[in-house]
């Protein structure tokens, strides 16, 4: 497969937007301004840039507690993010759902969700309203190394195979659900064999390569746009903090955390836009220079913007 | 006008939204060539065809959680869960996905799903697959509850919930399908949150819904000889609830019996009473009275079913109470 | 694996106990007797037989919505069993479960279950039970093929796994989940193949030959008790009778019906009996007419006793 | 007596039994080494080892599910699900099997069995981590409930629920954790059904719960200041409900406001209410009262969530309401 550098270079833009926002809302978190849990994506940019590069806004995505990421490389508004996380009335959802809760139906995201493994269903569903029109759009899922374990999992990739749905799960294995290490919650090493139960053709590859991500992807969608039903692809990636921000993680060795570390998604795409020449140092320090900029305009945004009102509480309860 | 039974009527709800909306669809176990464990789909499947009604596996939390994902992306899903009791296995998908997306999301979603389940015992279906579970759904901002007791009720009430933009519980009562009623044709609803008195009455009123509201009716009749004039009122929607209509009749007869199938504690007719309780203390003379089924799971034998059962006569029984 | 003629004889009694069973609750069920719903378990009966084979009264099995066979193969008292079924205060259950809920916990029998699935974690949890007291004792989890695509099969198979629980899941697949045949319900051929998502062995064996069932059961037995962990066995077989009784099964070709018929797990066992000269025609014939007294007496002791009281309804809801 | 948090004191209750019976062990997500999302379990890992203190996946339904065959099988399982809100994904275990079996078996099984669950909102957790979903359980037959308010309770009601041989919802809320006070040592129980008298007093009746106890009992200080006697009473336990001591304090007062933090409708302020209107209504001399959150989600925003939470100004308006 062959990739331009401007493609590449609009994956760097993406992964540096997510780390830069993340890194952003880590301090915010830890200076008080965002209240309730909030789970960073930092270390598995790679994974939602290199998958959501292939889909376009008629293209659907169920996303996780750990979402900001999968929602930047959607396409989700910064802003609107930052204001939600800080519960303000100018968010994505007025204030009302926070982190775990972020969604932007009109792109596509049907939502953060604060059920781990409750994304797979839903997601099997979109894509059975993509079929039922007759239109060649997608949905995408993500979902971590624990949520595979759910039963959720089982049965919508059964139901996705059965009624081949273009669907495509991806796993974003991060070897830890909270404390609870892969090898302690399940007796597979690639999780992607587990497709194989429902005759869905499922792959591994480094997570933190972002290319190894977008090619896989890039098949799976196009089997799925074709009418070829659902794929999996498994994601070995790392969570660099903790479960959520105020986690010590005394569960994972420092020789562990060290190593992932090293194979950080971010430096390794600088390695190679070096080495191609696609860019200089420069360059890149220039985009993530732009980064922060605009994250931090999201924060002025954000900070700026007005708590809903008490009232509000009752509000959007029901469509009438 | 038109005789059919209620499980006809409910069906004909559901062909006539099929026909009328190509974005309505209806999947679950068994719904397809075998028409549905109660034959509540028969027929459908031959009509409309394998891609809108569909087959699905075993599998009750993928049925909820795609019927989720489908409405939120422009369909809408009806989908039978084939005993009430096994809402326990897609309660996650009910309670925090479907009935929650739009309030989590700021406003900014719509769900537009009914899920179809029957409730009820009196078939030795046992405890597994014969509860009447209204109560949990009742307890969830999001969710509608509709639980019609007549043919016609039974058709109009599906229409309405089949149109509404959120998420409906459709209960319908195994010991009714085959309850013969008169059904008006066409585009006739009834709008979810309208209560129907079934009989007028001055002396007591009587909130039943569901299977109960015929026990009432033959009780009302009974009393009637006596010289007791009850007024029963059948909710239909339990959420929203039309509490406005309950308290209009208690301030006429000053009496309040709630009757229901569910287990008493923790069933909505603790809800009703207190409600009445609240707004409508000042118009009642006499305790409120609730006739329900023990707080037992369902027993298996004929014997002890009827005995779980509420009946004629202990509906009978406590409105003399009150009169004692 | 050598097998005595006591042994095969055994297996022969078993399976004719159960069909002659089945084949009365039929005309019982016809005849009104017999309320609510009844799951006959006619075609299958080498499964119970040759797994239950290969237990003690110490272990556990969980059971289904069709679990007379399970019942009877596992020591169930058939008088209690059909009292059970006719609803009186004798049966198993005093009369408060029926059909779908006959159990006896002491003789390690968790119980029928009304819910497809549950049996899944609840067989994980006794064997949890035998692990945890250091006990060599076993728990066998029958469960269909409709029901290997519930989520319970997906995390309780998982449990097992990562548990090391000396439980054996043993799915009988007879193509159908009522109308729901499996080529619609799953694509995969060999349901044992699931197994692998768990990193358990799993074998697919003729369902309808005791032997073959017996020989897969006493390994994965052997292996449990040795603390060697979980396995599946999927046993292809086949109902003779509607999902219950009074469904006519118009979803079934009667070409398929009559070639399943045709390997009738006890017709074939009786050939083989005859073929070893392990008994003669009328020495089967007195092993069936002994079954056909046992389960007369059984009918005339259910008919004989009494209901249940109204006022148990509230009885043995709470143990105090 | 010794001084310790509602977190310490339910832990101390674990530990005290699991040193006395080696047949009851613990398991859940995140409860060994971690310690528990919010510290519960945290040093029960070290104490008692990895054969007692158990780390599951991430598989509610199986948690559950192989509890009820462990304690079916003589074990005598603490399960915690990390958050009240996920028993949807694992509510089939617990209402159709947990506590279900016992009758469906004739009464020829035992399942003893704990399930710990953190509820409640205030901590900007938003829609799926802060419910408080007591109401469900409450409806369930087979089940008891218990909500302990204070340290000792938390332990005391640990104690007896571990001993109780039926499944027990053991509901701490997460408010409440880090809350001190004093708690007996030893073999002591808070027996379950048995409601506490937190402050006496004449003229009016509040029933409240969980973390809504402290707020009746500010509520009933400033109260008292203004000249209204309340009498502040706990029930612990829900199910099986103290309906006695209700009823006596209602004899007492003539008046009743119910306070909890779940939804209105459908929550078990209703049954309390509904009980309270029959056998109680010749004491009654003033409308029954609920307080409790609005019919909506738990919303995320801090602002929200304030006006979602019931306070004490809504318990003292609703209580002046009533001598209005
Ligand atoms: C059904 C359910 N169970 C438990 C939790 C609590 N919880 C939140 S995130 C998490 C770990 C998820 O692990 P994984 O799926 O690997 O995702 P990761 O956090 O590693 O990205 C858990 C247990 C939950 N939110 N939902
Ligand atoms: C959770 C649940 N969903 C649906 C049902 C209704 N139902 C009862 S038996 C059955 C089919 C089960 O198929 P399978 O597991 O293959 O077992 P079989 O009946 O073929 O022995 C269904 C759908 C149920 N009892 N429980
Ligand atoms: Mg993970
Ligand atoms: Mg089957």
């Amino acid at each position: 497969m062959e990739v331009t550098k401007e493609t590449l270079l609009g994956f760097y833009e993406t992964m540096v937007t997510i780390r830069t926002f993340e890194e952003k809302a880590m301090e915010l978190f830890a200076a008080g301004y965002i209240p309730g849990f909030v789970h960073l994506y930092i270390g598995e940019e790679a994974v939602a840039t290199g998958v959501c590069a292939n889909l376009t806004e008629r293209d659907f995505i169920t996303s996780t507690h750990r979402g900001h990421g999968h929602l930047i490389a959607k396409g989700g508004k910064i802003d609107l993010m930052m204001a939600e996380l800080m519960g303000k009335v100018t968010g994505y959802c007025k204030g009302k759902g926070g982190s775990m809760h972020i969604a932007d139906v009109d792109l596509g995201i049907l939502g953060a969700n604060g059920i781990v493994g409750a994304g797979q269903p839903i997601a099997a569903g979109a894509a059975f309203a993509c079929k039922y029109k007759k239109e060649d759009n997608v949905c995408v899922c993500f979902f971590g190394d624990g949520a595979s374990n759910r039963g959720t999992f089982h049965e919508a990739l059964n139901l996705a195979s059965v009624f081949n749905l273009p669907v495509i799960y991806v796993c974003e294995n991060n070897l830890y659900g909270i404390s609870n290490c892969q090898r302690d919650h399940m007796n597979v090493s690639d999780i992607s064999d587990r497709a194989a139960s429902y005759g869905i053709p499922g792959v591994s590859v480094d997570g933190n390569d972002v290319m190894a991500v977008y090619e896989a992807a890039a098949e799976a969608v196009k089997r799925a746009r074709k009418g070829e039903g659902p794929s999996m692809i498994e994601c070995k990636t790392w969570r660099h903090r903790g479960h959520f921000e105020g986690d010590p993680g005394i569960y994972k060795s420092a020789k562990e955390q060290e190593a992932w570390i090293k194979k950080d998604p971010i430096i390794k795409l600088e390695k190679k836009l070096l080495e191609y020449e696609y860019a200089s140092e420069d360059e890149l320090n220039a985009i993530k220079d732009t980064a922060k900029e605009r994250i931090e305009a999201a924060v002025e945004f954000a900070k700026n913007s007005p708590d809903p009102e008490p009232e509000d509480v009752l509000r959007d309860v029901y469509a009438d | 006008m038109k005789t059919m039974t209620y499980v006809e009527a409910l069906r004909d709800g559901m062909r006539f939204e099929m026909n009328k909306d190509p974005n309505v669809y209806l999947a679950g176990e068994d719904v397809g060539i075998f028409g549905g464990c109660f034959g509540q789909t028969a027929g459908l499947y031959q009509e409309f065809g394998p891609e809108r009604v569909i087959d699905t596996p075993i599998t009750e939390t993928a049925i909820i959680g795609h019927a989720v994902g489908a409405a939120a992306s422009g369909l809408r899903p009806i989908v039978e869960i084939m005993f009430i009791d096994f809402t326990g296995v897609c309660m996650d998908e009910i309670l925090n996905q479907a009935t929650k997306m739009r309030y989590m999301f700021g406003g900014k979603a719509k769900v537009p799903m009914v899920i179809r389940t029957p409730c009820g015992a009196g078939v030795g279906a046992a405890a597994q697959h014969s509860q009447s579970l209204e109560a949990f759904f009742t307890h969830i901002p999001g969710m509608k509850v509709v639980m019609p007791s007549v043919a016609a009720d039974a058709r109009g009430l599906m229409i309405a919930a089949i149109r509404d933009d959120n998420p409906v519980m459709y209960i319908e009562h195994k010991g009714l399908l085959g309850v013969e009623g008169e059904v008006p044709e066409g585009d006739v609803i009834v709008p979810l949150g309208k209560a129907d008195i079934k009989k007028e009455g001055s002396d007591v009123t009587i909130v039943a819904w569901s299977a109960m509201v015929g026990k009432a009716m033959s009780a009302a009749a009974s009393l009637e000889k006596e010289g007791i004039s009850a007024e029963v009122l059948d909710p239909r929607t339990l959420k929203p609830l039309d509490i406005d209509s309950i308290l209009s009749s208690v301030a006429k007869t000053g009496k309040l019996v709630i009757v229901h199938e569910a287990n008493k504690t923790g069933g909505f007719g603790g809800e009703i009473a207190a409600l009445v309780a609240d707004e409508g203390f000042d118009y009642l003379n006499a305790p409120i009275k609730r006739v329900t089924a023990p707080d037992s799971p369902v027993p298996f034998s004929p014997v002890l079913e009827k005995a779980y059962v509420p009946g004629e006569e202990k509906i009978i029984a406590a409105v003399k109470e009150l009169f004692a």
